[in-house]
């Protein structure tokens, strides 16, 4: 199977759409011709299907959202891109007060097949704006489903899902797996939402994060296995739905849970998932629950505090080997 | 530099004032068929909003409430000029809106009054009143947020090669939200078939215009896009009608949206327990004077369309609509309980 | 003592507060003369301070936080009403991006004296777009406290607390106990930051709540008494600081924990302290930590709806049984 | 009703066009050693981005980098007409502002690096570059997202009395973002002491200002809130000095806003990596022949400000000066780890 990076397989997911279905098409900040997104995710799209359908916007973040929300609601499916996932903070009445609640606010009378891309996550040194986590918000508003992906494979098949659902999908992105590369079918697939995937199996402690914490993870997985210690590592690869089951099923077979993301610790995803797992496997539980984030502060510029912020594979190791 | 002008204010700007370039002055123009059907607009909200007012009166209307009372020309004068497959993007004061685009009475006001039978199954109220079916976008609590999904919907008609255009509503006080800007800019450059309808009422809440807005106009804002735009008086039907029409012609033949500026004023207070007091007794009663559903009458009589026997007979029949609707409405059932948890998502096919 | 409501014990900690400090101004929409707020926290201070310290804005909810901060990094002390908290949707990045983050990403060069003051909940019938609760999306923001009283008492200590603190304050109210009564001193007093106010002492269970939820509690505890079953409540106050001792200190005690809030339940504050405190005291705890919240839905707004939205009195009892 | 004119573009209004009324039209009523000023302020930017764009090179500088280089005349004739007690706005393409305020450039360089002899402790860098004593009230990340708090710091100017003003830079395309038209709104009705500079440089980063924006210039939607504005050279620093002084005056004599749009181009692509293909070759040389050094310095020979040898004389001390920063920057020390945790409150009293 030929390798493509994650960020060629999202193009792949988003093209393969586009060619099936006209009435999908993709509008966001300086994704056409000139530059094709800003981590070219969509270069050579506008040249394939023209700059109607691949549409550069003004820097106008609430007015893409909405303006997307108005043509999901009237026959079209639109991709909208907001440049850095910091950035939706601009337009977060459009995507919780408008995309997420309109289909229940006027009780079913229409459905909403919009999705909305954008990335999150540090490492680049850009600084407070531009390597936020913000994953929490969205998964704290109803009416949104939420797409993680971590991986080459899962980020086509997914993408594909997202844009073949009736519903507002958040498809968020990583920074620093855009060059990653993986093993993706030529042939057509897709990942249903809700289905975890499981990374590494072990019985000793089960290891669950998103982003580039599932790589980290599966670092961690592997020294911890040479320390004669078997982690079972999952990337719930969508937030909403999530995956409960597998991740209580492991939970109950490993006693042992650690949860690694990069957002800051305070109500992190991190935590939701913390108090369902002891909700839901509270006796099956040998030892606290232990949650690796950052920390609670904006995030630095500077690398040798941009690199404290982030989890590594260490910080995860530590958390382990503290409870098993 | 250009200099600063007078302020708005609701007394000295009244309807006057006509910006428009281009627009038919005369009546003449219109047919009596269309004055009718203006007449029958106009005169269907008042009753709508009137029994609302009973209703609410009755203690039957849970929540607050944003009566549309005093500015039906513009729902009606709007509405006249578009076709049923157009679509309309409302506002917190929709009721309007929504019964002048010919939504079901009957579900509307179930509606409002929290019934499963409502529109949103009593899911939305007042604020969210909204029929998908007869071509109303959505209404909304957030001042303002209709606007990018109305531009987003002619984007949407434009991609889709229909020919319908979208007419969005909102207020004065909306046109200094962040939303306004990104929206009327997107429109202008992607020459978007949609028409903006500023119903200016003079206050936002209870803060007067001239607090908030520096200029003579709302209208003098779409210049900054090169979007034409024009002032009328938003309590004569025709004229809302005569300024949207041609806006529509325009949006249709794709030379892309228009701003029209209807200058009206409410009724009565912003929302269910607002008294007003912060509105002069002069503006209040210069306004009162101008009452939309007598100056529509009073053209269609002189014109001729209408006999006063006929105008009579439109309104008996509209009020009996309005009260079957309203008994519709107190006889249907609330929600259950469990219906909290449906329609938050569509089914994957 | 005078028994206040909550609506004028505010407007007195308001008021005390800008007669002290000329610095200090209240900018919003519909605050001044002609309405008072739209629930009517500030009437009758524009006639008593001028229009320019109570301050009517346009409808422009960015614009507002934004110029508030402005105005409190260069010598000025504002207090940033938005309407309801809804609308801080309009407002994110001003709060989130540039209030919290400044003083961390300009390397302390600046403080920010601002607080902002909204108002969450439902009860109202106001439908989806005016009831929610979204405080856990500020929790999980660095550099934002967080004050969410409950009560007459504390909302006057703790305004006039926030306003003397030189960080942003998120000041955040609920709808349905303005017009609730209780004691007020009327000599100056502060409450400070991060201490927990224990409602009802107990031995069997602890219940944490916030805003409306901790009169519910308070509620269930005096009928659980009358059980036989002895809840101990805990309104925290505060959020950013927590006061996680009294609470830890009291799960040690009860072993048992039930967490109220009228947030829509995934990623809501509860999330945050049930994770915390199986952490802290995963030994001490007997059962699992039970979670009452609404449920995963926008806020509707039919009557009996609504209420089934909104967490009651009764639920609360039903979780305590669940695990005492 | 009014119609759409031509869109701006990079090559046909580059810097020709004059909107201003009332503006000096000659470089005459500008004294000499304003003219020194104007030239030293100019220069120095331009050798400040220079030393970045080397420390760059040798992979010094982490993150992305927007350069100033080529606009450096705005942001020199701006400052130059401001007092040290005014203040500015800056954006996420910062350097120039802060260094024309009078920002340290060994603390601002050592801040590009990542230093914790950096102005904002290493903790910003080059998006969020402030030298808060400077007068600079902080760069950003997000566009646009500086207008309200500039707005906001001119209240407080108002409110305080005490006659400061702020200048507010902002680019072309963060002028299409919301809070750019709520933010001249409030500016317009409390009249603030505010300037609204628009750095029209035809580009947010690929998209050419034709896509984005209706108008013939930025300056135009300025007139929508009634604020007088006009349209400057942006790489003639004494244009830019002129137009500002007039703001300047007027707002410290209560006069309220201005927005001044000043046209200019990057010498050089958005960020870090873009070569910055999308420009046409024509545009690119008409830009590159109006460089702000040589034009500023040709006026002041000219105009016998300065002597060729006085001129070099400068150069080489600002040389010096910057060369100290950067050997200073670079010898400093990275923050400890642990210092990522500094700074997130300030300590209650
Ligand atoms: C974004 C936003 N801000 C504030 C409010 C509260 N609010 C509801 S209606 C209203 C006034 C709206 O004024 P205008 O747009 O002129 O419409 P009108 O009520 O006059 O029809 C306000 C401030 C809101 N719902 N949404
Ligand atoms: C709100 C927001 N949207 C998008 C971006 C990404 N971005 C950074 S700079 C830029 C272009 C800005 O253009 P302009 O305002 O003209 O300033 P210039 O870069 O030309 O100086 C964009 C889109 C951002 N940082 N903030
Ligand atoms: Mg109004
Ligand atoms: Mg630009």
């Amino acid at each position: 199977m030929p390798e493509k990076t994650y960020r060629d397989a999202l193009k792949e997911g988003l093209r393969e759409e586009m060619l099936r279905d006209e009435r999908v098409f993709i509008m966001g900040e300086d994704i056409g011709r000139n530059w094709g997104g800003a981590f070219k995710v969509t270069k050579g799209l506008a040249e394939e299907f023209g700059d109607d359908r691949v549409r550069d916007t003004p820097i106008s973040e609430n007015a893409i959202v909405g303006a997307a929300l108005g043509a999901a609601i009237t026959g079209m499916i639109p991709v909208a891109e907001i440049m850095f996932g910091d950035l939706i903070t601009l337009a977060m009445d459009q995507v919780c007060n408008q995309a997420a609640k309109m289909r229940y606010m006027f009780g079913g009378q229409t459905s909403v097949p919009l999705v909305m891309r954008s990335v999150f996550g540090g490492g680049k040194n850009l600084a407070s704006h531009h390597s936020q986590s913000l994953e929490a918000w969205f998964m704290h508003t109803p009416g949104l489903k939420i797409a993680v992906p971590s991986f080459a494979y899962d980020v086509k098949g997914l993408i594909k899902t997202a844009i073949r659902d009736p519903n507002p999908v958040m498809f968020f992105e990583h920074k620093l797996v855009y060059d990653r590369k993986e093993e993706v079918p030529d042939e057509e697939y897709l990942i249903p939402f809700g289905k975890a995937r499981v990374h590494r199996e072990g019985d000793d402690v089960t290891i669950w994060g998103t982003f580039l914490m599932v790589h980290k993870a599966i670092e961690a997985a592997d020294e911890l296995a040479k320390q004669g210690i078997s982690a079972e590592v999952i990337d719930p690869r969508t937030l909403v739905p999530l995956d409960r089951k597998t991740l209580i099923d492991s939970v109950k077979k490993t006693g042992r849970l650690v949860l690694v993301t990069e957002e800051t610790k305070t109500g992190a995803t991190t935590a939701e998932i913390a108090a369902i797992v002891q909700e839901e496997a509270f006796d099956w539980l040998d030892a606290p629950i232990k949650r690796v984030n950052a920390p609670d502060t904006p995030v630095p510029f500077s690398p040798p505090l941009e690199q404290v912020f982030i989890p590594d594979k260490d910080r995860i190791i530590s958390a382990v080997r503290e409870i098993v | 530099m250009a200099s600063a002008s007078k302020p708005l204010s609701g007394v000295t700007n009244g309807g006057a004032q006509k910006l428009c370039v281009g627009q038919v002055d005369s009546i003449m123009a219109v047919t009596k068929k269309k004055l009718v059907d203006l007449y029958t607009r106009t005169l269907k909200v008042r009753l709508f909003e009137e029994k609302v007012w009973d209703l609410f009166g009755e203690n039957l209307v849970p929540g607050t409430l944003h009566l549309y009372l005093g500015q039906e020309a513009v729902a009606a004068g709007v509405t006249a000029a578009l076709k049923k497959s157009d679509w309309v993007q409302s506002t917190h004061r929709g009721h309007g809106h929504v019964v002048a685009k010919g939504a079901d009475m009957k579900a509307a006001l179930a509606e409002l009054l929290g019934k499963r039978t409502g529109s949103c199954k009593g899911k939305g109220g007042s604020m969210h009143i909204t029929e998908f079916k007869a071509g109303v976008l959505g209404a909304t609590g957030v001042v303002a947020s209709g606007l990018p999904i109305a531009a987003g919907a002619a984007l949407s008609c434009q991609m889709r090669g229909t020919k319908e255009v979208v007419a969005c509503f909102f207020g004065d006080g909306a046109s200094n939200n962040g939303t306004f800007g990104e929206s009327l800019n997107m429109s202008a450059i992607w020459k978007l078939p949609v028409i903006w309808i500023v119903e200016n009422n003079f206050y936002a809440m209870g803060t007067p215009i001239t607090l908030t807005c520096p200029s003579q106009s709302i209208a003098q804002r779409a210049e900054a896009y090169c979007i034409p735009s024009c002032v009328v008086d938003g309590n004569n039907a025709v004229e809302v009608y005569e300024a949207t029409l041609e806006a529509v012609k325009r949006a249709r033949e794709g030379g892309g949206p228009s701003l029209i500026e209807c200058q009206t004023y409410r009724m009565r207070g912003h929302s269910r327990f607002d008294p007003a007091k912060y509105r002069p007794k002069e503006e209040v009663d210069f306004w009162l004077s101008k009452d939309a559903v007598e100056t529509i009458q009073n053209i269609a009589l002189e014109k001729k369309a209408l006999t006063k026997k006929e105008a009579k007979d439109i309104r008996r029949k509209l009020q009996k609509e309005v009260d079957i609707a309203a008994d519709f409405a107190v006889k249907s059932e609330y929600p259950e309980p469990q219906e909290v948890l449906d329609d938050v998502f569509a089914e994957v096919a």
